[in-house]
């Protein structure tokens, strides 16, 4: 038994953790929760591209680096760790991992090449309105030809080049790769919690579209495609939840109240040791989804539910355990706690909340245990 | 144990309401934060309408301007003023907070010329105690008052500063003696806000909103004669005005169990029993708040002081809201992230008061400042170790 | 408005408190936990009677001293205080309030003087398994003359004289009042968690009985007698919660460690603050249903149903974190915070558990909501 | 990251495996704790069994009659053992805690005297720190060691001692020096249970079960030649007994997360979308607890040391059994009160490991020393103040 990361895998990861350090630190995000004409940040976004991190787990016939989901769960730490306001996630888990998944050969050929050279940024395109999505009664539609209906919010759908687009067919789902360039679609900017990432509302009118899969029967495909997604970012979570239990730590030990560190008071003491070991829950249930991931296990469903709840409840009590540790300071908009309070509720909604994965969960549990 | 007025209550009760309607509007709807100039001055001519009336201050002594009426008095007044729509703001920390100070440290002068006019609310007061590095720990403040003459001069920074924008006077904390422990430095005065080398900057914060402020004072003089309390007995002073601060922490600006119902229902989640079981936990958290007060307004009415118990409402109320608001926003899954009060459900109440959450936690004591306050202070529980006990403030530890 | 007991109910509290802690200190409560053979603590029990305290709110027409419910809640808080180990739920707040809701007036007649004289134990008789008995389909049956079928767990089944058992009637359910001294009716006790109180599963073959209220209809008389019930064992559950708080505070002021006592470190004193929140939370919920209790208000299902929930939780914290902040000597039969854990888990569950009760509290405020 | 073997762990595991086989009865049915003489003769037979195929204590050197073995092939042969109805409680303590410490700080004498016959089960140990006043603080112990020509003579009580009734050997720490600060005055020794003056009394336990002890000791004489350590060091010796201790606290004697979804779905509860999502939080835990767990053998197996870390196993497991016992009994309604193998759901599991729970969340360390020990050595926040830092321990307040 090995449940760790190979030494080349933790290798790759100080390696990005050395650049986001410098190339993304919190005042680079600030960048784009300040401005709000800057939909992420393109300069790091170029950067990524030139490390080869997008093409990470693409294979090399596609013009990736062709490592394995393992290398790519260690970026995704990193990536969630530094807040990096860029479209990796929609590009990379979503649009990236789709096209691998279920995309024809011709489709490959066509996106992922770009996709690894950074040409080509993903949104993926489901939510209509409050609640998760129904996939059986969707009221966007796609005829085979044409898409048409509204999505709303979507990740990244502003800067995003193609979307994958759920919508009904035939009474059932299909998911639909749509160039987003082309007449018919609307994008109008949506104001969310994380402005340090961008949303939009994206409106289809007679737009062309192709599917990724079979008509009406992308049920299991998106399924797949969501648990995958779902280690993915709970790696970006436990990234983001470890680092703001460090900054909180290190505030406490050098804020002083009543003569003393306020990380010796007990209170601070335990909530920040209850925050270590929720982190911890989340570590080790991210990594048994990364093995899940990379050995596409059938023990994925469970696996990628089980990362995914624990690095939201890690995510959550961390960001907004390390504003109350900060106090007065901790409200302020030049700390920068409130940009972990931001990014963690954005991370915990973004491919479904808690909830619907807790469902998925036990759903999970059930069909082994009656197999 | 009923719920009913007395007779005596229910005539006051009356009295009260036939002077609201005939004073001010219904209201129509709870609305955002009212601000700006426009709101300022509705306010004053509010106030002043109230205390000609007299129901400014219903408990204060008639001496100083107020009624000489009972706690009861004031819990009806406010209950019936809360439902009209009554600017009354800008004048919960100065006559909370400030005057009742002033009264009981103030000379004489200090009462004829101050009580009056805050009264009337032709001049309105803040409260300059905490600092960047003074929040649980407020006499560890820095801002230095020295002797010149007749006046001291004031140089430091004070934050969190609520209305200071818009005050014409504060009672100001400092510190005048360096060299004795920290709560023996201390020394409170009244400062005019509009007196040169005070500046005051909006903070902005993690909410984005900038309702709070920062105070800078730069060789600021305040003549003696404006000082409150003894030198170095400013901690004493200090005390009682956060004595009665407690009173008026507690309530929930933000969505509570009955907004999250309204809102499960419209979005079908009404048969999801996990749904229903949090829900159940809130009606009980919010009503154990809300007849927790009742039990206290019974005590006060019995004349009762207000005790260190107050603390509860915070402890209940902060957290709970701050849960209601995640939940709401995770119910809505992805859209949830919307912050828009155009699109998101319910005008965006979940969004805008999970940003102000954080600071409810933290303002006017923090969860953990207050827990202890319970323990020792009700429970009768040992206080922390002060290492910083009997050291000069100036030989002290500050990271 | 006055939300507090009166100064006559505060005395009689006081009076109550002051014979019980005589009466009935845990050495007392021991006896019972330690000897099987001992059911209920006789002298107590007799004691009390001479009290008057089981006529309480039975009206002086049928022997009792005619005070009020508030009365009666304000006797429950001493009792649960003092976990007094005598059958006064079973026989006040079922028996006498079943028949002061629900009974014919020679039923009345016949049973509520004595019970104010202490000759008349009572018991209620309705779970029949693992779960909440469904009263819509009970196995137990009643024809109108004869009872049939098996109680467990009943509480104080094995002394009572007389059982409100829940009986199918005519497709509905039956409450039936039965002398349990006939033939036909086997007793056996059951051991539960807390032997201070004791349990017995009652068997009927062909035993004779007499309703309260109509045949088949008895479920709307059931569902309040237990809103009712809910009320005054909220009463007892404070009373408990309150005293483990007490007792845990008291000795972390006096148990050192480190050089100091273990009450003047935060993780206790927010450990034992959290306990006194609580405690208020169920204090003023029970408060507002012995508000709605005594004046027979609309509000009496939500509010019994939030007091009842607070409580068990408040009790349920304050037994469990009292056994914790004595550590090791708390984990001893000699210390009493165990009397405590006990008690906690049979109050939560002898009226219905929490959970139950927190679906009836979001049915009641659903159904204000459509009114 | 995989879960599979390496060809040498796989060839150690198929070898554990035949002689486990060829040795031991399967495990039928995870039953009640065992005890008795009779089980205790099974347990020394086994052990011996084991010693002798060279599979106790896999990782020590062969110097001391291990098998200088890996930490991995540890884990192997602990996963194989435990899946055999192999009776090895009696040796936990002495094997894991006592003999170790012997080994570290014991004669060549001591060595040659007690290993071996520890080793083959022959003589058992009991680990004796606790005192009544002495819980968390276990440096404040009272037991008095006082020298007497080329004896120490013992008095006092030790509490919550495992398998003292059945020991031959233990480990005592007492007090040598009280006149010196609490940590200072402390010295080690071996003691013979079955001496004079040695009385183990079994301990009442709230759970209504017998399994710990008191020890009391009247005027025992223990000859200096039995030192652990030097005189006054014997926290130090402490130390390195304790840190051996947190690796095996941990695990869940009772009901986990599995346990009670077989019991949901008996009653019927899987349809109770609040059962279900209670359900995801006890298997997140436990599948947390788990693969910390893995994540902790892996770092064994490349060589690290075993750290603070470890604490985070009974915070996880001790909180959760209680919350599941818990809610395995309400969901019972009044039924969940009967306590009776023969009457309840599943052989009263959750109400026995209710009773339990209370203890395990203080064994081994309280929830609140084991949230210390994380803060302060694995996140590096400063101690809690330590007023008895510097003060001899006969001048200490202790109540």
């Amino acid at each position: 038994m090995n449940f760790d990361f190979s030494e080349d895998q933790k290798f790759l990861g100080d390696q990005a953790r050395k650049y986001l350090s410098e190339q993304c630190t919190t005042a680079e995000v600030r960048k784009v929760l300040n401005d709000d004409g800057m939909a992420c940040h393109e300069s790091l976004w170029s950067g990524i591209a030139e490390m080869g991190w997008l093409g990470t787990a693409i294979p090399e016939e596609y013009g990736g680096l062709g490592l394995g989901m393992l290398e790519l769960c260690v970026l995704a730490e990193e990536i969630g760790r530094a807040l990096a306001p860029v479209p990796f996630s929609s590009t990379v888990y979503m649009l990236a991992e789709a096209l691998k998944l279920g995309g024809s050969e011709a489709q490959k050929q066509a996106l992922l090449p770009e996709i690894a050279a950074g040409k080509v940024i993903g949104a993926y395109a489901s939510s209509e309105g409050p609640g998760a999505p129904d996939l059986s009664a969707l009221k966007t539609t796609f005829d085979g030809n044409k898409l048409n209906g509204t999505k709303i919010p979507v990740l990244d759908g502003d800067i995003a080049t193609h979307a994958l687009v759920t919508a009904a067919e035939n009474g059932g789902v299909s998911l639909v790769l749509v160039d987003l360039n082309q007449a018919g679609v609307k994008r109008t900017v949506v104001k969310t919690l994380d402005p340090t990432r961008s949303h939009a509302e994206l409106e289809f009118t007679d737009v062309a579209g192709e599917r990724i899969g079979e008509a009406g029967q992308a049920g299991p495909l998106i399924d797949k495609l969501m648990d995958r997604a779902a280690v993915l970012v709970a790696f970006e979570q436990t990234g983001g939840a470890d680092r703001a239990v460090e900054m909180a730590t290190d505030y406490a030990k050098s804020r002083y109240a009543f003569g003393r560190p306020i990380g010796g008071y007990q209170a601070i003491k335990h909530k920040l040791a209850d925050g270590w070991v929720k982190n911890q829950v989340a570590r080790s249930n991210a990594y048994y989804g990364a093995w899940a991931l990379s050995t596409d296990a059938d023990e994925l469903p469970e696996a990628a539910a089980a990362a995914r709840v624990a690095a939201s409840e890690a995510f959550w009590f961390a960001s907004k355990e390390n504003i109350q540790t900060h106090g007065g300071m901790g409200f302020t908009w030049e700390v920068d706690c409130h940009l972990f309070y931001r990014r963690a509720k954005l991370l915990a909604v973004q491919v479904g909340s808690p909830k619907i994965w807790k469902e998925k969960l036990i759903s999970a549990l059930e069909n082994k245990a009656a197999a | 144990m009923d719920f009913n007025d007395t007779p005596e209550e229910a005539a006051f009760r009356a009295e009260a309401r036939a002077f609201l309607k005939a004073n001010l509007p219904e209201k129509k709807q709870a609305g955002g934060r009212e601000r700006g100039e426009e709101f300022l001055k509705r306010a004053k001519a509010w106030q002043k309408t109230k205390a000609q009336g007299g129901f400014a201050q219903i408990t204060w002594p008639k001496a100083v301007g107020g009624r000489g009426g009972t706690p009861m008095q004031q819990v009806i007044w406010n209950q019936e003023e809360s439902s009209f729509a009554a600017p009354t703001g800008p004048f919960q920390i100065g006559l909370g907070m400030c005057i009742p100070t002033v009264i009981a440290f103030g000379s004489d002068e200090h009462k004829k010329r101050y009580v009056p006019k805050a009264l009337i609310g032709e001049e309105i007061w803040c409260q300059l105690f905490s600092e960047p590095a003074a929040g649980s720990d407020v006499a560890g403040l820095k801002t230095r008052a020295v002797r010149d003459g007749d006046d001291w001069v004031i140089n430091g920074q004070k934050v969190w500063t609520t209305g200071a924008q818009f005050s014409d006077y504060g009672i100001l904390l400092t510190r005048t003696d360096p060299s004795v422990p920290k709560h023996k430095g201390l020394t409170m005065f009244i400062v005019n806000m509009k007196d040169p080398g005070v500046e005051v900057r909006p903070i902005h914060q993690a909410s984005g909103g900038r309702e709070f402020n920062e105070v800078y004072f730069t060789d600021v003089r305040i003549p003696d004669s404006d000082r409150l309390g003894e030198v170095g007995a400013g901690w004493k002073v200090a005390l009682v005005t956060l004595m009665n601060e407690r009173l008026a922490v507690g309530g929930s600006p933000g969505p509570d169990y009955d907004e999250i119902m309204k809102f499960g229902t419209e979005m079908g989640l009404m048969s999801d029993q996990a749904f229903r079981e949090k829900l159940a936990d809130w009606y009980i958290q919010a009503q154990g708040y809300k007849l927790t007060k009742f039990r206290t307004q019974t005590a006060l009415s019995r004349g009762d002081t207000p005790g260190p118990e107050n603390s509860i409402g915070k402890i209940l109320t902060a957290n709970q809201l701050q849960d209601i608001c995640n939940s709401g926003i995770e119910l809505q899954d992805h859209y949830g992230l919307i912050n828009d009060e155009e699109l998101a459900p319910m005008k965006a109440i979940f969004q805008s008061s999970f940003m102000w959450a954080p600071g409810l936690r933290i303002a006017g004591g923090t969860d953990e400042i207050l827990k202890n306050i319970i323990a020792e202070r009700v429970l009768g529980l040992p206080q922390d170790v002060r290492v910083d006990k009997d050291i000069a403030f100036d030989q002290m530890k500050s990271g």
